[in-house]
């Protein structure tokens, strides 16, 4: 009885075959609703702080350097890699790319940040329009932009060691 | 049996300490006590009526009313009622009478509110630190609403080492974690060992408590907790995502599209597929079986690619939002899906043939890490635990949520009570969610994934969800608040019970068995720790019958 | 004995021993590391090998940020692996931190703790993307990724094109502006 | 003179084959196992880059003692390198024919107690408890071995081993049934012998994490591990050396190194497959596997004394 389980088990293994992948020789190609990477696109970003407001990790940062220059950084070290910024920018400058080959030595490798000049409408903050029924609800009270206090553009502020702050964001200013 | 009429057995005995009712549905049942009677209520609602113990929660609600709350839960399977006893506490110096005397799986919970929100339970039988680092300061209880969720108290020692109690004479302690290859995450068991024998052991766990509960009621928003919530456990993380979503929904009255039902069915018996794969694998690789490990892994794999295809993720899926899901399952991929299926339910019906007859395997499985029908009860283990022991629960068919209630299905139950009968339950309940996923892929209607929300959610709402996790019953309570994230939310996951079980399993078991005994309840430690610390003890090198040993598991 | 040594350096592209350990994370990296070793991905055919034991290890895979709990432990761990080794950081807690990367129980990404070598992120990374991030520290392929910036070179709105991106110091940098 | 030169001689190269094909074999059971479990593997020649690579690491002191960590670690691999000096390879007498059968069984007896040294100075409590395992499994294995060479000696009235191994009872064409007894108990314990599953009880990773060798690192692991590999031919070939010597003892040296190689390599995919299909077995099973087996080759030695 045990042999012929034992003889049942091997016919199992040796079925199948070989079944090794040969990536990374060659690639696989991702299914298309693939969440990778996202890719921030600073022509059609209007910085309405929204993927800020909603990412879960906390990791884009926005920082207004003075009336009319807005940073957005994304930091990308603790992406979760969810999709939730790419569903609520009203303006689809958000795309989850197919790329999940981003290992590195170096982390900051995976940031990416955009300048952009912030037209009239910057200050109201609620530039974004709702992507589910919940997200309406929460254009409330996040915006601090105190630009001597603190100049993280985000509902709860002084999260990030000062120096860090300092460290992560380099803006040249011309 | 509908809510009302349990209601009512209550109230026939305990008329005068009902402060306040409330029925939200039939199948939902919140009672307010006095504190004073606190105990009596629960020992008739746990002995006399039988009810199954889930959880014993805390929160701060000094904002709101000027005091804390404690709620215990109760599970009435066979009505299909959740029941929620709760009392109000007061602002300073809350106390609140314990009930582990009573139900004896109440201690981590109580324990734990003890730690994390300064609530103590008296008369606890052990009150010792559960949840918080070693070096976390006395008087400082994070989930307290005047404590910020990066608030590290001054006074935190770094170098703080945990206080194990003394050794049972003539044992030797073995350190197991809290990184053990078997084990895969940070968990620290004393055991105290006799020759081959585990005499009993010490837990300190809770290492991986993320304050994830602190988080969801400060930082985030109730969007972002799907997010978080999936990521407390990385094998059911869609569990806790749907539980929550359904906690909220339940408490704000909101209707979810049928479509999204189906969705979220799908998805989570997708989940259970691949982790009753795992863990037959995994479970083989703890008996040192690599080869029936790897193939388990290979019958999987199609699975992960199924729900990559599906969600964009091999894992955390990313599922739920308030009031809906995310992704659809087009009719391609409910093609697809099907075809994965045969092939699926092929294989594994000749794995499961030649597994059935191993007796290589059932002698490192059989009679191990026993579980009785009492220890089931007193501790309040979930899911296949309970179901391998002949406790013929499941929350799929007693409370039903999604669409459970429009699929067939066999709750599938063993009466071994051994690891063995756990392979086995684990190993068939495959075959259900084959069945299920089939089902719900001929029944899917069309429609939107998402329903309409107009406004904001009602404020102070409390609401409860239990959803099948494939390791037993994940419990989620939301209580609804401002600023657009709950007051309070609160998970208890099935390991934390589970867990609890461990010293009466593995008690007078050789050592070689303690690794597959803890294996079989397929620990999810991430899930359980969410909050704080802990520790267990059942100590004694003198045998226990399993009267003894639930008295001790009472007094400890 | 410096030759061994060297040797050594060079067999690591041959053969790595690897140790995990979870210092906290919720088990999906821990699943997706058990799965590079399974028959679809097998790593074993690069010579990579999963071992019970810090000693025996040449690379430490953490996964799960780093917690005040188990923070001691795993330095511990760390510093019971022989030289030469590495530290690998898999999934976004352990390479970043999380979303809880600041809560009170949490010290925040592993590199606070361990000089981390190589980061693969994810949450959790697929299998290939462990295999990639492998790859890139054996040197067998070269990394792609480069940290991004977009500056603006004149008070309008720049409309971009991918075909711009230009390497600058190894950095991708958005050159040529255009008005609207 | 020239002959105990020559001698000597081919007792090297004795040597240089078993360090050589050691981890060829090793390689061979990876692959193979990669095989039964779908997957690519790795290449056969794996285990001498692992080999190599521990060689380069960095030695940790640490444990109780340091100074018996090294003794036991080069002890392992030098006692089964003697025991392949005196391999009687195609029936050759080794050293003038004055190595007995004794001497091997106190050899193979010392490279298990190399391994309880080794637990002993790591001094952890996974260590011990591997040691400890070690000991009781030694206790029931090593007798198995003497009895099947005892059988032997008592069929040809001599300990000489070149004498007991090759061109003994075992391979004369009046097969005593003690033999057919032994032979089946040589085959249900050499996965034991050699240290596979499901009897790799002391060093069981999950369950003790590698045991006895979990304080160990660099090049003292690569000893151990160098040891195992070489314990797994050398079982094999006294398996076949014992019970299959045909077609050996006639030609060239290295011909006959060549056929027994052959052999052992098909015993090797046995082990192989047997260590594939199945679980681990528990300390006490393993035990009482082990009493069961003894027993019966203690019947044996009683039959073979009286002549079946």
């Amino acid at each position: 009885m045990s042999l012929l389980s034992k003889i049942k088990e091997t016919l199992i293994c040796f079925k199948a075959g070989r079944v090794t992948l040969p990536y990374p020789r060659e690639t696989r190609p991702v299914p298309p609703r693939f969440r990778g990477r996202p890719v921030f696109d600073a022509a059609k970003c209007v910085g309405c702080g929204g993927c800020a407001s909603n990412c879960p990790a906390r990791e884009i940062l926005m920082v207004d350097l003075c009336q009319e220059v807005r940073v957005v950084k994304y930091i990308g070290r603790r992406c979760t890699y969810c999709g939730r910024c790419a569903d609520v920018c009203p303006e689809k400058a958000i795309t989850m790319s197919k790329e999940f080959e981003t290992a590195t030595n170096e982390i900051h490798d995976i940031q990416q940040e955009l300048e952009l000049f912030m037209g009239t409408c910057q200050r109201c903050g609620r530039c974004f329009t709702d992507a589910g029924p919940l997200d309406q609800l929460k254009m409330k009270g996040y915006r601090f932009d105190e630009l001597d206090k603190d100049r993280w553009v985000y509902r709860s502020a002084g999260y990030l060691e000062k120096e860090a702050a300092v460290r992560d964001i380099e803006i040249e200013m011309d | 049996m509908p809510a009302w009429k349990i209601l009512n057995r209550i109230k026939e005995r305990f008329a005068a300490a009902v402060e306040r009712t409330d029925v939200p549905a039939n199948n939902r049942l919140f009672v307010h006590v006095r504190p004073g009677d606190l105990r009596e209520v629960c020992r008739h609602v746990f002995r006399d009526m039988d009810a199954r113990y889930v959880i014993s929660i805390g929160w701060d609600d000094r904002p709101h009313s000027g005091g804390f709350v404690v709620s215990h839960h109760f599970s009435f399977d066979k009505a299909g009622v959740l029941c929620c006893v709760l009392v109000r506490l007061p602002g300073d110096h809350p106390k609140v009478d314990s009930v582990s005397e009573i139900i004896p799986g109440a201690n981590w919970a109580e324990r734990e509110f003890q730690d994390l929100l300064g609530i103590c339970p008296e008369g606890h039988p052990w009150p010792k630190r559960l949840v918080l680092p070693d070096g976390w300061p006395e008087g400082v209880h994070p989930l307290r609403k005047d404590v910020a969720w990066n608030h590290v108290p001054e006074g935190y020692n770094h170098d703080a080492e945990h206080r194990f109690e003394d050794p049972p004479p003539g044992c030797v302690v073995v350190p197991f974690g809290p990184f053990h290859p078997t084990l895969d995450e940070p968990e620290h068991f004393r055991l105290y060992v006799e020759g081959e024998f585990v005499r009993g052991c010490e837990y300190r766990g809770f290492m991986v408590h993320r304050g994830i509960e602190k988080l969801g009621d400060s930082v985030l928003t109730y969007n972002d907790i799907p997010m978080a919530a999936e990521r407390i456990c990385g094998i059911c993380g869609s569990v806790h995502n749907v539980a929550y979503a359904q906690a909220v929904e339940q408490a704000a009255a909101l209707g979810v599209p049928l479509r999204a039902e189906y969705v979220r069915t799908i998805m989570l018996e997708l989940e259970r597929l691949h982790s009753h794969l795992l863990w037959v694998g995994l479970a083989c690789h703890i008996v040192g079986f690599d080869t029936l490990f790897m193939q388990s892994f290979r019958i999987r794999e199609p699975v992960m690619w199924m729900a990559e295809k599906i969600s964009g993720n091999r894992k955390t899926y990313a599922l739920c939002v308030i009031g809906g899901v995310r992704w659809e399952i087009t009719h391609d991929l409910k093609d697809e899906m099907r075809a994965m299926l045969k092939t699926l339910e092929k294989e594994w019906l000749a794995v499961a043939g030649a597994v059935k007859g191993d007796r290589n395997l059932q002698k490192r499985t059989k009679g191990i890490g026993v579980t009785s029908k009492e220890l089931v009860k007193e501790m309040g283990l979930v899911g296949p635990i309970a179901r391998a022991a002949g406790v013929n629960i499941d929350c799929r068919r007693d409370l039903p949520y999604a669409a459970y209630d429009k699929v067939d299905f066999d709750v599938v139950v063993h009466e071994g009570g051994d690891v063995w009968s756990r392979v086995l339950v684990r190993v068939l309940e495959v075959f259900e969610s084959i069945r299920i996923i089939r089902q719900c892929l001929d029944r899917m209607p069309d429609g939107p994934l998402q329903a309409k929300l107009n406004g904001e959610l009602p404020v102070g709402r409390l609401g409860v969800s239990s959803v099948e996790a494939p390791r037993g019953e994940s419990h989620h309570m939301v209580v609804t608040g401002e600023n657009n994230r709950p007051r309070r939310w609160r998970v208890r996951a099935p390991t934390y019970q589970n867990l609890q079980g461990i010293p009466a399993m593995i008690k007078d078991q050789r050592l070689a068995d303690m690794t597959i005994s803890l294996g079989s309840i397929d620990p999810c430690f991430s899930c359980t720790d969410r909050v704080e610390t802990l520790d267990i003890r059942t100590g004694g090198s003198q045998v226990y019958t399993q009267t003894e040993l639930l008295q001790m598991t009472r007094q400890r | 004995m410096s030759i061994l040594q060297n040797l050594c350096q060079q067999l690591f592209k041959r053969s790595l021993w690897v140790y995990h350990a979870n210092s906290g994370g919720c088990n999906g990296c821990d699943i997706e590391v058990l799965n590079v070793l399974t028959p679809y991905y097998d790593v074993e055919r690069f010579g990579i090998k999963l071992v019970g034991s810090p000693r025996h290890a040449d690379v430490m895979l953490c996964q799960g940020p780093a917690m005040r709990s188990t923070g001691k432990a795993l330095r511990r761990a760390y510093e019971a692996m022989p030289a030469p080794k590495l530290v690998f950081a898999i999934g976004s807690c352990a390479c970043g931190g999380g979303i809880w990367h600041d809560t009170y129980s949490v010290l925040g990404p592993v590199e606070k703790i361990l000089p981390v070598s190589y980061y693969i992120p994810g949450c959790p990374p697929r299998p290939e993307a462990i295999i990639y991030g492998v790859a890139v520290a054996l040197g067998v392929v070269d990394k792609k990724s480069a940290p991004v910036k977009f500056k603006q070179m004149e008070l309008a709105i720049p409309r971009y094109h991918p075909e711009d991106l230009k390497e600058e110091n190894g950095m991708v940098v958005y050159q040529k502006c255009e008005k609207i | 003179m020239q002959n105990a030169l020559q001698n000597l001689f081919l007792s090297l190269v004795n040597v240089a084959v078993v360090l050589a094909v050691a981890p060829f074999f090793e390689g061979i059971i990876r692959k193979l196992t990669a095989m039964v479990q779908s997957r690519q593997g790795p290449p056969v020649a794996q285990p001498y880059f692992d080999l190599l690579k521990l060689l380069g690491k960095e030695d940790i002191e640490s444990g109780e003692s340091p100074a018996m960590q090294r003794f036991s670690s080069y002890l392992s691999l030098a006692t089964l390198l003697v025991v392949a000096a005196i391999l009687p390879v195609g029936g050759r007498a080794v050293l003038g024919g004055s190595v007995d059968c004794i001497l091997l069984i106190y050899l193979l007896t010392l490279s298990g107690i190399a391994t309880l040294l080794a637990g002993l100075a790591a001094g952890s409590t996974y260590s011990l408890m591997g040691m400890s395992r070690e000991m009781m499994c030694m206790m029931l294995l090593e007798p198995l071995f003497a009895v099947a060479l005892l059988i032997g000696a008592l069929h040809t009235g001599s300990l000489r081993l070149d004498a007991i191994l090759n061109g003994s009872v075992y391979s004369s064409a009046g097969f005593p049934f003690s033999g057919y007894l032994m032979l089946g108990v040589m085959l249900f314990s050499l996965q034991a012998f050699v240290g596979r599953l499901p009897f790799d009880v002391t060093e069981a990773e999950t369950e003790i994490m590698e045991g006895p060798l979990m304080e160990y690192s660099g090049p003292k692991l690569a000893m151990f591990k160098y040891a195992r590999m070489a314990k797994l031919v050398i079982y094999c070939f006294l398996l076949v050396a014992l019970f299959a010597p045909w077609g050996c003892g006639s030609g060239d040296y290295l011909m006959n190194w060549l056929l027994l190689l052959a052999k052992v390599a098909v015993v090797v995919v046995l082990v192989t497959v047997v260590a594939a299909t199945h679980a681990r077995y528990r300390i006490d099973q393993v035990i009482r596997y082990y009493g069961i087996l003894l027993g019966i080759s203690l019947l044996a030695l009683g039959l073979a004394v009286f002549g079946y």
